[in-house]
């Protein structure tokens, strides 16, 4: 490992760089070449850079960059994501505003590298929105309006989280001496107004991870976004969600069984509502946006837990980012398989086995955690084992209806078959499976004999139970819940925009109405009359006998 | 009631009879008369003042008051009626129109 | 040649030379730009050698001719009268160069004469010592100011400088008469001597009803203020500058000498009665103006309003202060600069547009810049606007109410102030914009541009100057008597 | 060192002499009109730079010239002051810059700049006052110097706007007027002194306080376009863009927003006023003018006028944060007035490259505006980014340092108007991007222009970047020392809150 803390700004300039390169029309060709390689030196960084810490003298308010474990860890996945998505975006994206989305995807790479590095909070806050909103520049170049629709509410919903976090590292600020991570969870910690601020980070972070209540953008952007866009979307949710739960929240310190409980429940319905909504799901990459919503689910319950039992956090800490680590990888990898499917429809039977493993290792990840957890806190342990269950109940039952199908064209979307598919995409599903699998041994390796025999019972029955439900198909287009809120925002906004439009014409109206009855035109033609009066010869004359007079009598007044 | 008195309030009714007529009336050549008669009413009043030191000799200095306030009046007299002439040829009528005619 | 300049007598040499260039003029018809311009260059020198002749000296008073008070005439200059005069040939200096080039020959001939003549009557008045001599000068500024007005000779003209002449005769009359009833109970007419004697009995109310109500309608105080927006409006440009900036201060000044040293200690009332009338006249002043379509008319009204200004200090200085009377001298200054600047600017229009109607002032910021630039600096000194000579008044004014609690004038004050900026800002806004009908413009000499400039700049000089203003407004026991040591 | 007591007047006749002679210059003298705007521009940056290095060692600028017997223009350069006047003299060589580009081939362009160099005098002078007499004289010459260029084009509605817009500023002027005459009558002097001069007045002047303090702050706030009295902004952005960017983004509105924390911190002392009560309606209004600014820029179709009703709601930030009375809330005002400046200019910039370009007004003839002039809308991103309060972007910094200030000093509500607003800002801003960026270019443009290959013309395109490069800078390298953020925390210590 080598000793470079200084190495670690290179990470974020690159592609910033290369971003700059595609904009100046001089060197813009070279700079689209190089693009998809600009992952490169991150993923160099995450495997041979030793732990350290870098000050930024100028930036921000006394900010630096943190380079400890799961930020090696997080750095490594997002690396090889969007290597991936280089891979992809050149092989298969169109040509129509080649050189902007380009520039959106370097941006949004520098925002997603940047967040685990950031070593203070204002500095996170910066990385997520330059991610955040190049990402919705990538996103919003869709054709179809569905996206653009989804597009535009999840830049609200993220907006609206970014505001209320802002809000909540204000209230923190006040406390924190500094600008930092570990002094922002100091103030987390000695707060007073617990719920407030942890109802804030829920929302603030919820609104990205596809939390129960903001999670409707989440579906049409996971089934309607580009190939080469799905493993940047996990990358950015995984990196902007989970870093700042485990960075900004003081897991280990916090002693609070009332939140801790209420948050169970709250899982315990997601997983529910996750099931329901899974089910009712047409479109394969619908059912992993559920996946990813049980995922959060599966979050919450040992966050819960982690509450009301604080102390099991050292023990697991390390397991618990290296199982998020390899859920994300398998999910990405789900999501292109598919799609590199269509583009090679020969690898049929390597890809049924691939899958076969990528569902196994997603559902053993919560499994393998369960060793932490005694019988303190059954319900996370249900919780859990209900969560890998609906996982892999989901996934095989979207196999299954795959293979049934294939010949149903309403069923799954044929791509156009793109010209120049690179042969390294080929091995890009594989290659993250097998990313995944590294990621799960070290929590294998502890995994108990009975967990290991029941889980293969789970695994079974769940196949079975998935291989019956497949003559149950639903009927209507999927997007049942989110289209409907979509819909509802829609018209929502629209009602209040008319109802202030009214109020502003009302008042100008208004404004109009007083200035003209009172302005100086209006008061002054009723002076002319006295004017003309005045200017008579004869009232003049009387005027001045009379003043002459007042004059004297003062005189005789005060003798 | 010695004389001067007398003269002195002669001047004074004299100096009001002749605002009177300027306030009310209308033609220009009646204002000028009018302003005469009112000079001629104040020079009436200064010269019954100047009988008021002891002695038989009358006080020099309103009789110097009184030539130089006919001088004055006679060439104010002189330009007003000229301007008169003037006024009448340029507007043909002697009178000061009230009603401002420009009101625009 | 150094005492020489300080013992010759400035004051008989300012009445004489005037009256000798006038009579020049007259006999000299051909060259009678030169000698006109000449007079009032070597005028303007004589009142900066009796000003330092006063700074060395103080109080000049001379006995004309050797005779005594009671009977001969005295000329007296002290700081207050210096100041009118600095006023008089400041303004009457720029009002010369500006007329060298506005008549054409044969109004020159007539113009000229009757100017100095009124030159040589005003600066009279203000050095003359008794009250009787005032009147005397105040009928020479009054008909030479008539004859100028129907200089024009067009039928408004005339119309005009018979309303004019009735007025001016009208309030001598009544001054004359007042100036009577005085003799009759002090038996003097010489100012220092009536401040002793004076006690109240009727004839000396009687003779204040009439000083007052004469010197009101020639000042065109609020109510007896018909005469002037006619007279000074249908007057050539030159004219109306100096019948508005000096003519009006002349009778004004009179008020203040005479309150200064005779009516002052005997009547509050009256005091109230007049700050009544100038904040009357302040607001009614300035609605007028607003109302008017022809630049001329409004600038005339203008004046009806900031003479309203001037009677604001009586209410104020019963006690005597030396701020409130400073700020009445700087008021004057100011004004009489800005407002012959005013109406030297719509000379300028009339002659480049052959109209003077605001509405139609068709892009006059592009195609005259110095004369509108002079009628903007001009307006601020009228407006009050900070860098100007009227500001400094108006702060002084405003200190000096706020210090006896006088809400009413700060209130009026303000008002006037935003009234006058109303009305100033609406012939600026149609100077910049297009005018819907565009005429052929006349090219305007380059003199009488510059003339008006120079006026609008020294109003706003005028600002910066307040030290050493004050110290002249000092000289001469006058001040004293107003409490100057505070 | 008498040196140091002329440079202040040198950097106000730096600008008003170059005005005067440019008077002068004839129409077509171009090269003349450019090389004296631009020397005067420079050597005022030179010698506030000197000053600015002067007063970081501790040195003392002041010049005193008599006025009144008793009373004398100061011209101080405190921390403060210089802070108003590098920000305005940067932005006036920038802005020099940009109308020229702008204003080619248009006429009356001797009269323009004449006017341009009198309003950065006036805006100097302003800060650079040194007693509220000084503050006053130049804050109506700011006036009077605007006036013309808002009327600069010569149209009936510019002659309304430019109505409007003195029928506010003169009024204002009154009322200030008569506070400080009614000060002068109180307190004898009126001489900023660095924690008020009021706190030893005797108690039973305390009503009479008050009043003063209303009439000063209604009639700063009439520049500072607080709540009721904001109607000219609006309606004065019917001038040519240089003028709306310079003077109704930066000069203008800033003078009033500078007059409101001169009175409170250097006239009234910001414990006194605290105890004396008057802060406390000043934030409601600063916090309503926020609120409704954002709600009218909502809904304002041409695109200059929403960028005004976002000023109308930016700079009641600044005295939202002098109103709070804590020394983290002050930094977040006073920062303010930088930042918002920087990302206004901006704005406006880039609306007046739309408009000279394109043809472009109304916000939404801007569909896919983003392709054909990509430059400047770049700069109108990141300009729009720091109005919302994105973090790399400067807007941000003030907003923390407001939130926190505030929730230090007690006045938790600020916190949900400063969400509010920024959910606002959002509302409007975001639209803007979204059309200009992702939404397909039109066919043809309003009245489109062509330069060559490059989207526009030089003078027009490096302006708004340079401003938003400084503005991002602003934002990113808030550590440097002679930034924006470290120079207003120099202010708070030295100036507002001296042990």
């Amino acid at each position: 490992m080598i000793e470079a803390p200084f190495l670690l700004p290179l990470i974020i300039i690159v592609p910033l760089l290369l971003a700059l390169g595609v904009v100046i029309r001089v060197t813009q060709r070279v700079a689209i070449k190089i693009a998809p390689w600009a992952a490169l030196p991150a993923l160099l960084a995450g495997l041979l850079l030793d732990d350290g810490k870098l000050q930024l003298p100028g930036m921000l308010i006394n900010s630096y960059l943190l380079f400890d474990n799961t930020g090696r860890l997080f750095l490594l996945m997002s690396a090889m994501l969007w290597l991936a998505t280089g891979l992809l975006h050149q092989a298969y994206s169109g040509a129509l505003y080649a050189q902007q989305k380009v520039v959106f995807k370097l941006l949004a790479m520098a925002g997603c590298f940047l967040m685990p590095l950031a070593g203070d909070v204002l500095m996170f806050m910066a990385a997520t929105t330059l991610a955040g909103y190049s990402l919705y520049g990538l996103l919003a170049q869709e054709k179809n309006r569905t996206t653009r629709e989804a597009v535009n509410v999840m830049l609200v919903v993220l907006v609206v989280g970014d505001i209320v976090l802002f809000e909540l590292l204000q209230l923190l600020g006040m406390h924190a001496v500094s600008v930092d991570f570990d002094a922002m969870r100091q103030a987390f910690v000695m707060t007073e107004q617990m719920n407030v601020q942890f109802g804030l980070l829920l929302f603030g972070l919820g609104a990205k991870m596809g939390l129960l209540g903001l999670h409707f953008w989440l579906i049409p952007v996971f089934i309607t976004s580009h190939l080469a866009l799905r493993p940047a979307l996990i990358s950015f949710i995984f990196s902007a969600g989970f870093i700042a739960w485990l960075r900004l929240f003081p897991l280990g310190e916090v002693y609070y069984p009332a939140i801790g409980a209420l948050l169970q429940w709250g899982a315990w319905l997601m997983l529910g509502y996750a099931l329901l909504l899974g089910v009712r799901q047409t479109h394969r990459r619908g059912v992993l946006a559920v996946i990813l919503m049980t995922v959060t689910a599966l979050w919450l319950s040992i966050v819960a837990a982690l509450l009301i039992q604080p102390e099991l956090w050292l023990s697991m800490s390390r397991s618990l980012v290296l199982a998020v680590i390899q859920m994300g990888l398998v999910m990405s990898a789900l999501l292109i398989g598919q799609g590199l499917l269509k583009h090679k429809p020969t690898l049929k039977h390597s890809y049924a086995l691939t899958v076969c493993l990528a569902i196994f290792l997603l559902a053993v990840a919560p499994v393998s955690l369960i060793r932490h957890f005694d019988s303190a806190n059954s319900l996370t342990v249900t919780s859990l084992w209900i969560g890998a269950g609906i996982m892999m109940f989901l996934l095989w039952r979207t196999h299954f209806l795959l293979l049934a199908s294939a010949e149903d064209s309403s069923y799954s979307k044929v791509l156009k078959t793109s010209h120049k598919g690179r042969s390294v995409n080929r091995y890009l599903f594989p290659g993250l499976v097998a990313v995944a699998l590294v990621t799960a041994v070290p929590n294998l390796k502890f995994l108990s004999a009975i967990t290991a025999f029941s889980f293969l019972l789970l695994f079974a029955s769940m196949l079975l139970i998935a291989w019956l439900s497949r003559f149950y198909k639903p009927t209507e287009p999927s997007q049942l819940t989110s289209g409907f809120i979509v819909q509802q925002f829609k018209q929502g906004s629209s009602a209040i925009m008319e109802a202030t439009q009214y109020l502003d014409i009302y008042s100008t109206r208004l404004r109009k109405g007083i200035t003209k009855r009172f302005s100086p035109k209006f008061v002054l033609s009723h002076f002319s009359w006295y004017e003309r009066s005045l200017n008579r010869w004869s009232v003049a004359l009387i005027i001045m006998v009379l003043i002459g007079l007042l004059v004297s009598v003062q005189g005789l007044l005060n003798q | 009631m010695n004389s001067p008195m007398i003269y002195a309030l002669l001047g004074i009714t004299l100096f009001s009879v002749g605002l009177y007529g300027l306030i009310v009336r209308e033609h220009l050549l009646r204002k000028i008369l009018a302003l005469n008669i009112m000079g001629s009413g104040i020079f009436l009043m200064l010269v019954a003042l100047g009988k008021r030191s002891a002695g038989e000799l009358p006080d020099p200095v309103p009789h110097a008051m009184v030539i130089t306030g006919i001088v004055v009046a006679v060439s104010a007299t002189a330009l007003a009626l000229t301007l008169m002439l003037k006024l009448v040829e340029a507007s043909g009528s002697a009178v000061l129109h009230d009603a401002p005619k420009d009101r625009s | 040649m150094g005492d020489l300049l300080t013992d010759a007598h400035w004051g008989v040499l300012l009445i004489l030379l005037p009256l000798f260039g006038g009579l020049c003029s007259f006999l000299w018809p051909s060259a009678v730009k030169f000698i006109g311009l000449a007079t009032v260059s070597a005028v303007a020198l004589s009142v900066v050698g009796l000003g330092d002749q006063l700074l060395a000296t103080g109080v000049y008073h001379h006995a004309v001719g050797g005779w005594g008070a009671p009977l001969g005439i005295d000329l007296y200059a002290d700081g207050l009268s210096l100041f009118m005069l600095m006023v008089t040939a400041l303004v009457g200096l720029g009002v010369s160069i500006y007329a060298l080039d506005y008549f054409d020959q044969d109004e020159a001939r007539r113009f000229w004469p009757l100017w100095l003549l009124l030159l040589g009557g005003l600066n009279a008045l203000f050095l003359s010592a008794d009250i009787f001599n005032l009147y005397v000068t105040l009928e020479i500024v009054g008909l030479a100011g008539v004859g100028l007005a129907s200089l024009s000779g067009g039928g408004a003209a005339l119309d005009g400088a018979m309303r004019y002449l009735m007025a001016t005769l009208l309030g001598s009359l009544c001054y004359l008469l007042g100036v009577a009833l005085l003799y009759h109970s002090a038996g003097t007419v010489d100012i220092p001597l009536l401040a002793e004697r004076l006690e109240s009995t009727p004839p000396v109310w009687a003779a204040l009803g009439l000083i007052c109500a004469g010197l009101a309608l020639k000042t065109a105080l609020f109510p007896l203020h018909f005469w002037l927006p006619k007279a000074h409006a249908s007057a050539s440009a030159p004219v109306s500058a100096l019948l508005s900036a000096l003519v009006v201060k002349a009778s004004f000044y009179i008020f203040l000498r005479l309150w200064l040293e005779i009516f002052s200690v005997r009547t509050e009332g009256v005091d109230d009665l007049l700050g009544a009338l100038g904040m009357a006249a302040i607001i009614w002043g300035s609605l007028q103006a607003l109302q008017q379509t022809r630049l001329k008319l409004m600038i005339a009204y203008s004046t009806v309003s900031q003479v309203g200004y001037l009677f604001l200090v009586f209410p104020l200085a019963a006690i005597g202060t030396f701020s409130a009377w400073s700020a009445v001298a700087y008021l004057v200054l100011s004004h009489a600069l800005a407002k012959s600047a005013m109406f030297l600017v719509a000379g300028n229009l009339m002659h480049f547009g052959g109209h003077d109607r605001i509405a139609d002032l068709d892009r006059a910021v592009q195609r005259l810049p110095i004369t509108v630039g002079a009628f903007a600096l001009a307006g601020v000194s009228i407006m009050g606007l900070p860098p100007s000579g009227g500001f400094i008044g108006k702060w002084l004014l405003l200190n000096e109410a706020l210090n006896q609690g006088r809400w009413d004038l700060v209130f009026v004050m303000m008002i006037g102030g935003v009234l006058a900026a109303a009305y100033i800002f609406k012939v600026l806004g149609f100077a910049f914009t297009q005018a819907p009908v565009t005429h052929e413009p006349k090219g305007v000499p380059a003199v009488m541009e510059w003339s008006a400039l120079l006026l609008a700049v020294a109003a706003i000089v005028v600002g910066f100057l307040a030290s050493p203003l004050m110290l002249i407004l000092g000289i001469g026991e006058t001040v004293e008597l107003m409490g100057a040591g505070q | 060192m008498n040196w140091h007591a002329w440079i202040p007047l040198f950097v106000v006749v730096s600008s008003l002499l170059p005005g005067l002679i440019i008077f002068g210059l004839p129409e077509e003298r171009v090269g003349w009109r450019t090389l004296l705007n631009l020397t005067g521009a420079v050597i005022k940056l030179l010698l506030v730079s000197w000053m600015i290095w002067g007063v970081y060692q501790g040195d003392h600028f002041e010049t005193r010239l008599a006025l009144l017997p008793d009373l004398d223009l100061v011209l101080r350069a405190g921390p403060l002051s210089l802070f108003f006047v590098a920000l305005s003299t940067i932005l006036w060589l920038v802005t020099t810059v940009y109308a020229i580009g702008y204003l080619e081939g248009s006429p009356n362009r001797s009269r323009f700049f004449g006017f341009f160099s009198l309003c950065v005098t006036a805006t100097v002078g302003v800060a650079l006052a040194g007693n509220l007499i000084t503050f006053l004289l130049f804050y109506e010459l700011l006036t009077l110097a605007t006036y013309p260029l808002i009327v600069h084009r010569g149209t009936d509605t510019a002659r309304r706007a430019g109505q409007t817009y003195l029928r506010y500023t003169i009024f204002g002027g009154a009322l200030i007027l008569l506070g400080t005459v009614w000060l002068y009558q109180l307190t004898g002097t009126l001489e900023f002194t660095p924690r008020g001069f009021l706190s030893q007045i005797d108690p039973q002047h305390y009503p009479a306080l008050k009043i003063i303090f209303a009439l000063l702050i209604a009639g700063l706030g009439v520049k500072a376009a607080l709540f009721p009295l904001h109607g000219w902004l609006p309606q004065a952005m019917v001038a040519p863009a240089p003028v709306s960017a310079l003077l109704h983004a930066v000069a203008v509105v800033k003078a009033g927003a500078f007059g409101i924390v001169r009175v409170i911190y250097d006239v009234f002392g910001v414990e006194f006023s605290a105890d004396l009560g008057v802060t406390t309606p000043l934030a409601w209004i600063a916090a309503f003018t926020i609120i409704y600014g954002s709600l009218r820029a909502l809904f304002q179709d041409d695109l200059k006028r929403r960028l005004a009703f976002s000023t109308v709601s930016q700079v009641s930030y600044i005295a939202l944060g002098v109103a709070i009375a804590g020394p983290i809330a002050t930094i977040g005002g006073v920062v303010h007035l930088v930042h918002q400046g920087l990302m206004k200019i901006t704005l406006f910039f880039c609306a007046g490259n739309l408009a000279e370009t394109l043809g472009i007004h109304k916000v939404s003839e801007m569909n896919g505006v983003g392709r054909r002039m990509p430059w400047t809308m770049a700069a109108f991103t990141i300009g729009a980014l720091g109005m919302i309060g994105a973090p790399p972007v400067a807007g941000f910094i003030s907003k923390w340092y407001l939130g926190v200030g505030a929730l230090e000093a007690g006045q938790d509500w600020v916190l949900l108007v400063l969400m509010g607003s920024s959910l606002l800002n959002c509302a409007y801003f975001l639209p803007i991007l979204y059309s200009a960026w992702f939404k397909p270019t039109p066919k043809s443009w309003p009245e489109e222009h062509h330069f060559g290959r490059q989207e526009t013309a030089w003078a027009l395109l490096l302006p708004p970047l340079i401003t938003a490069l400084m503005a991002l800078a602003a934002g990113l390298l808030t550590g440097l020392p002679f930034s924006p953020l470290e120079w207003a925390k120099i202010i708070a210590e030295r100036e507002f809150y001296q042990p």
